[in-house]
């Protein structure tokens, strides 16, 4: 998403609050209505009666050329569920056709008991209650639960989605599990040249770490959580201070 | 404020029992027409009744359990129990926290995943209140239990003791209990010894703490040897009938 | 002996190959099996009954299987609940003597509709939850033999309603241990024509019939739950039966008032059975209603008349064996 | 609303992490999370956070008239709330078991204690005595709510100044903060909470569960103890069996743990006080 940036948001992070109105897009939209291009709006934003757009959330304001979308990055905890991201949920429920997975939204998300690689109707993972899945949304909708799959629905691989077996998940905020997802992000990278791990990270704030032993993955989530607000630098040496301590 | 002696100088407590006796104790089972289980106690004066239901189909879907059976407790203590006359608000602290500890108290012993999606009830009734309230209900409530069909690992068996004077003493009456001594209530499964409740109130030093919860595991011991008299001896009847 | 085989006596010499085989000669080993052959040889006097309480060790040698109403902790063999112990061959239960309804597969069973749910009822068996009738498990009326439709599952109050009684089988468990239940056989289906009674489950044998015409004219359904029909006589020839009115809720008209005493005298003696927790079947009862014939029927509730009913009734049973 | 349960992989992690003597937050078994006091302005106000948990507490009083049959006795009362800010597992209304028992523990620890001199509050026998009330409000659930709820309300309590009052034949005088300085309540002992959480059949112990602990244990038991070593309340609600040895080890530990914080409660009240003293200056 970062590389998407346009050259003005580039410039200067414009922050904007809720209530702000937006004068890029003011302009633009003030126009004759027929020549203006279209925007799309994202998360945060929301167009008035008088066709000005206002912001609805405190956070950066980011802007892509690719089909002039504009939204607010915002770096808070609730999830809201988005199609094709990846998540992290805990299976809470089952029925015949469903199972229900808590991944940290507003509601409790449906997985398709058949959404799994190689999954037919006489041979289907089972999951218990209380299992770890990552899965990709596919399907989100605001008056609706969203829907999970565990593959892809094109090749019916399931590209690294399924079950996440041992280790341990936490919660972070939602804008730092962005931000691990970014390859410029360093704190996995610094991690990774002291101890070998797996990670995946959901976009819904969970963050999921196994290691070959317990103390090397708590001392890795305890480092990711304490990255949030540290410098590159600052982080290289909470993870030289943490590493030499164990 | 006059204190009242509660130990006579040949070492005789109120009720003239020596301090590691155990009052006087009656037990039935199988006392109600409609509930599963039930049993009937007395500890001197304190007498308890107990209803079993169950395992029986959930009341509340949203409550249910995939794995294992819900335990329910609810606990009344009778206006006309005590010697003050007095009506207790369902919502009062005191009884739900003496439901939550009986029903704290058989989750684990009870074998619940026997029961997977169904709901236990226990009722308990104080009738009469002299003392040891907690001690009575969980025995009753075992009995019932047991007399319900229910697989439990084991008894689960009660005994207060506290500090009287200057001795420890077992299964303090209500006169022993509201003069300021410190009580401990413990619930003990007699066949491993191991404690599974304990409760106690008012101030007690450190070093006497073991002698007061090795009497009480004395008196729960000895709960444990009435109370298997009684069920066996149901138990025995029935069969032989049955066996006619 | 009565037709409780509490412990089946395993002959000495194949339990003795057993063990020789299996080299658990250990002491305990031997008191259990001493003292189950001696519990077989005199059997008939009540005292051996091996009685064992939650938490009393059983056995301490590991050649045994636990069944129901056990468990197993360090090797040993300990019970769980109150009750008898019954042992076959390697297999070591406890049976509660005052329990729910613990069901298997063939029962035949009395139960009460609690819920009309998606294509199926919910049925109240005294166990641990309720029941499962499903809309495919039950006739059709008429005997049309068909898939159920839509237009089926529509009319399922129809069929059974809430607070219906119904007998049927017990045809299978589902995963959580509910039981699954049916009605298709012309046997089974909905109650009428009489009086419901409950008894403790542990108390109706398990028998090759469990419907029975009594002499007096009543007709007797033995639900191993415990639960009990009592009902005027209806003839059995299956050709008779009217397969439209499967369904109806409609008594017959012509029961007299003969007839209903005689359904109530039954349902008394069969209380009075079960209040000194004797075994009922269908020998029994018929012993005990010829027992109550001295007593009037509003006597029947009194306490020491149903002991003595129960009383001569077993008499009466242990003279015809004899 | 049911609160989630932990997922199977952080059960397993945490009863893993625990084989290898290793707690999730990096503590130690027997180790308190870092305990800050922080007081308000007024008297009797005081903010405890364990961790994450977060405990408010202020005490307040009133002159009221006492109960007949005991004539000298002040009133202490303890109001406990966990309001659905402390947690989404939390609904207004309802109480739940771990409310009450949370409240319980409390008034039993404080009141059955006999930790605040009653008959100290007694202005006029018969008339007029002061009720203390101490409203405990619960902000952030991390789990150990009743430690640190119960060092909130005896600091609080340490912490609290009512006014003075001056009793002359049948005149009594309520002196405002102003006129008079307020006094301090007369405390006899301070008991402290220690609550432990049992795993692997009580085979490890820990002191002071977080929220994610206290959701996978298997057993829990508070004990409450004061520094001359007496055992002012104990409370185990079933959960696992335990062996006697097992508890009577537990409160060896709780006796070291009450030496420590009632030293960290002491050092952050002279704190206080030196700096009320400063500022009056």
């Amino acid at each position: 998403m970062a590389s998407t940036l346009s050259e003005e948001s580039r410039d200067s992070l414009q922050i904007v609050l809720p209530g702000d109105l937006l004068p890029a897009t003011e302009s633009s939209f003030n126009e004759d209505s027929a020549s203006a291009p279209i925007i799309k709006l994202g998360p945060g934003l929301q167009p008035l009666q008088d066709d000005t757009i206002s912001a609805v959330k405190a956070g950066v304001l980011k802007h892509a050329e690719v089909g002039n979308r504009w939204w607010v990055e915002s770096n808070q905890r609730r999830y809201v569920a988005a199609p094709g991201e990846s998540v992290i949920g805990v299976v809470v429920g089952k029925t015949v056709e469903h199972y229900k997975v808590d991944i940290g939204a507003a509601q409790t998300a449906l997985l398709g008991v058949l959404a799994f690689e190689g999954a037919s109707k006489r041979n289907k993972p089972n999951h218990e209650i209380g299992t770890l899945l990552y899965c990709r949304i596919s399907l989100a909708n605001k008056d609706m639960e969203a829907e999970l799959e565990c593959m892809n629905p094109t090749t019916g691989k399931s590209d690294g989605y399924g079950d996440l077996k041992g280790g341990f998940v936490f919660k972070t905020s939602l804008g730092l599990a962005r931000r691990l997802l970014d390859p410029k992000t360093l704190i996995l990278r610094i991690l990774g040249q002291h101890i070998p791990f797996e990670t995946a990270v959901g976009m819904n704030g969970k963050v999921w770490i196994n290691s070959a032993n317990a103390k090397h993955t708590i001392l890795i989530c305890n480092a990711i959580k304490n990255s949030e607000f540290l410098s590159q630098e600052e982080c290289v040496t909470m993870v030289k201070g943490l590493v030499d301590r164990l | 404020m006059s204190r009242v002696e509660l130990l006579s100088p040949e070492g005789l407590r109120i009720d003239g029992r020596r301090p590691a006796e155990l009052r006087k104790i009656t037990s039935t089972t199988a006392v109600l027409s409609q509930a599963d289980g039930s049993a009937y106690l007395e500890h001197g004066n304190t007498k308890v009744l107990a209803a079993v239901y169950g395992p029986r189909e959930a009341r509340h879907r949203a409550l249910v359990l995939h794995d294992r059976a819900i335990i329910n407790v609810e606990f009344n203590v009778a206006p006309f129990s005590t010697g003050e006359r007095r009506r207790r608000t369902k919502n009062d602290k005191r009884l739900l926290e003496m439901a939550s500890f009986v029903k704290q108290t058989f989750e684990p012993v009870v074998v619940t995943t026997l029961y997977a999606r169904s709901q236990i009830d226990i009722y308990l009734q104080i009738i009469q209140h002299d003392g040891g309230t907690l001690q009575a209900c969980i025995n009753a409530a075992t009995m019932a239990l047991i007399d319900a069909g229910i697989a439990m690992t084991d008894y689960v068996c009660a005994c207060t003791a506290g500090w009287v004077e200057r001795e420890a003493a077992i299964d303090l009456n209500h006169i022993e209990e509201s003069s300021d001594t410190s009580e401990v209530t413990v619930a003990m499964l007699p066949k491993s010894g191991k404690i599974t409740l304990m409760q106690m109130e008012s101030r007690l030093h450190v070093d006497k703490l073991e002698e007061v919860l090795s009497l009480a595991g004395e008196g729960c011991k000895q709960m444990h040897v009435v109370m298997d008299k009684t069920i066996r001896d149901r138990a025995e009847d029935l069969a032989a009938k049955m066996a006619v | 002996m009565s037709e409780i085989a509490f412990y089946s006596p395993v002959p000495r010499s194949s339990n003795s190959k057993a063990k020789s085989k299996g080299n658990h000669s250990n002491d305990n080993d031997m008191d259990l099996d001493e003292m189950i052959s001696s519990v077989a040889k005199n059997s008939s006097t009540s005292a051996t009954l091996h009685v064992v309480t939650p938490g009393e060790v059983i056995t301490t040698d590991s050649a045994y299987m636990r069944g129901h109403g056990t468990y197993v902790e360090n090797e040993k063999v300990l019970s769980s609940v109150a009750g008898v112990v019954d042992r076959v061959n390697k297999l070591i239960s406890v049976r509660p003597l005052h329990t729910r309804y613990n069901g298997e597969i063939g029962d035949v069973v009395v139960g009460r509709i609690t819920e009309v749910a998606q294509k199926r009822w919910k049925v109240d068996l005294n166990s641990r939850s309720d029941a499962i009738l499903m809309l495919s498990s039950v006739n059709l009326p008429g005997g049309v033999q068909r898939r159920k439709q839509e237009s089926d599952e529509l009319q399922m109050r129809n069929f059974f309603m809430e607070g219906d009684l119904v007998v049927a089988e017990v045809q299978s468990f589902f995963t959580d241990g509910a039981y699954s239940i049916h009605t298709r056989s012309l046997k089974y289906g909905k109650l009428r024509n009489g009086s419901f009674l409950e008894v403790a489950p542990a108390l109706v044998q398990r028998c090759k019939s469990h419907f029975h015409s009594l002499a007096c004219g009543v007709d007797l359904i033995l639900g191993l739950n415990g639960y009990i029909w009592v009902s005027a006589h209806v003839p059995q020839n299956l050709d008779e039966i009217d397969t439209e009115q499967v369904y109806s809720n409609k008594n017959k008209e012509d029961i007299t008032v003969q007839d209903r005493e005689a359904i109530a005298r039954v349902a008394n003696c069969i209380r009075a059975l079960a209040a000194e927790f004797i075994f009922i079947n269908d020998t029994i009862i018929s012993f005990a209603y010829e027992a109550s014939l001295q007593h009037k029927l509003k006597d029947m509730t009194k306490k020491e008349i149903m002991h003595q009913i129960a009383t001569e009734a077993v008499d009466a049973v242990e003279n015809m064996k004899g | 609303m049911r609160e989630a349960e932990p997922s199977t992989n952080e059960r397993e992690f945490v009863l893993a992490a625990l084989k290898e003597g290793a707690r999730i937050d990096g503590r130690k078994f027997y180790d308190f999370r870092t305990l800050r006091l922080s007081f308000g302005s007024d008297y009797g106000a005081v903010e405890v956070q364990l961790g994450n948990t977060r405990v408010l507490a202020k005490v307040s009083c009133e002159v009221i008239r006492p109960f007949p049959d005991k004539p000298t006795e002040g009133f202490l009362t303890f109001n406990t709330e966990l309001s659905p800010m402390a947690s989404s597992a939390f609904e207004v209304g309802r109480q739940t078991d771990e409310e009450v028992l949370v409240s319980r523990l409390i008034e039993k620890a404080m009141r059955r204690s006999r930790a605040l001199d009653t008959e100290g509050l007694c202005i006029v026998a018969g008339e007029k005595v002061w009720s203390i009330r101490v409203d405990i409000h619960f902000l952030d659930h991390d789990g150990n709510l009743v430690d640190a709820a119960c060092i909130a309300a005896i600091t609080a309590l340490l912490h609290f100044r009512r006014p003075d009052v001056t009793v002359v034949g049948e005149d009594v005088t309520i002196h405002t903060l102003e006129q008079r300085n307020p006094v301090p309540l007369s405390i006899h002992h301070i008991p402290i909470c220690i609550s432990f959480a049992f795993f692997d059949n009580g085979e490890r112990v820990l002191v002071d569960p977080t929220y994610l602990e206290e959701q996978i244990k298997e057993g829990d038991m508070t004990l409450t103890l004061n520094v001359h070593k007496e055992v002012c309340a104990m409370s185990k609600a079933g959960g696992i069996p335990m062996e006697l040895d097992q508890i009577l080890q537990c409160t060896k530990i709780a006796v070291v743990k009450v030496t420590e914080l009632t030293a960290l409660i002491q050092e952050a009240l002279e704190a206080d006080a030196k700096k009320r003293q400063v500022s009056r200056k």
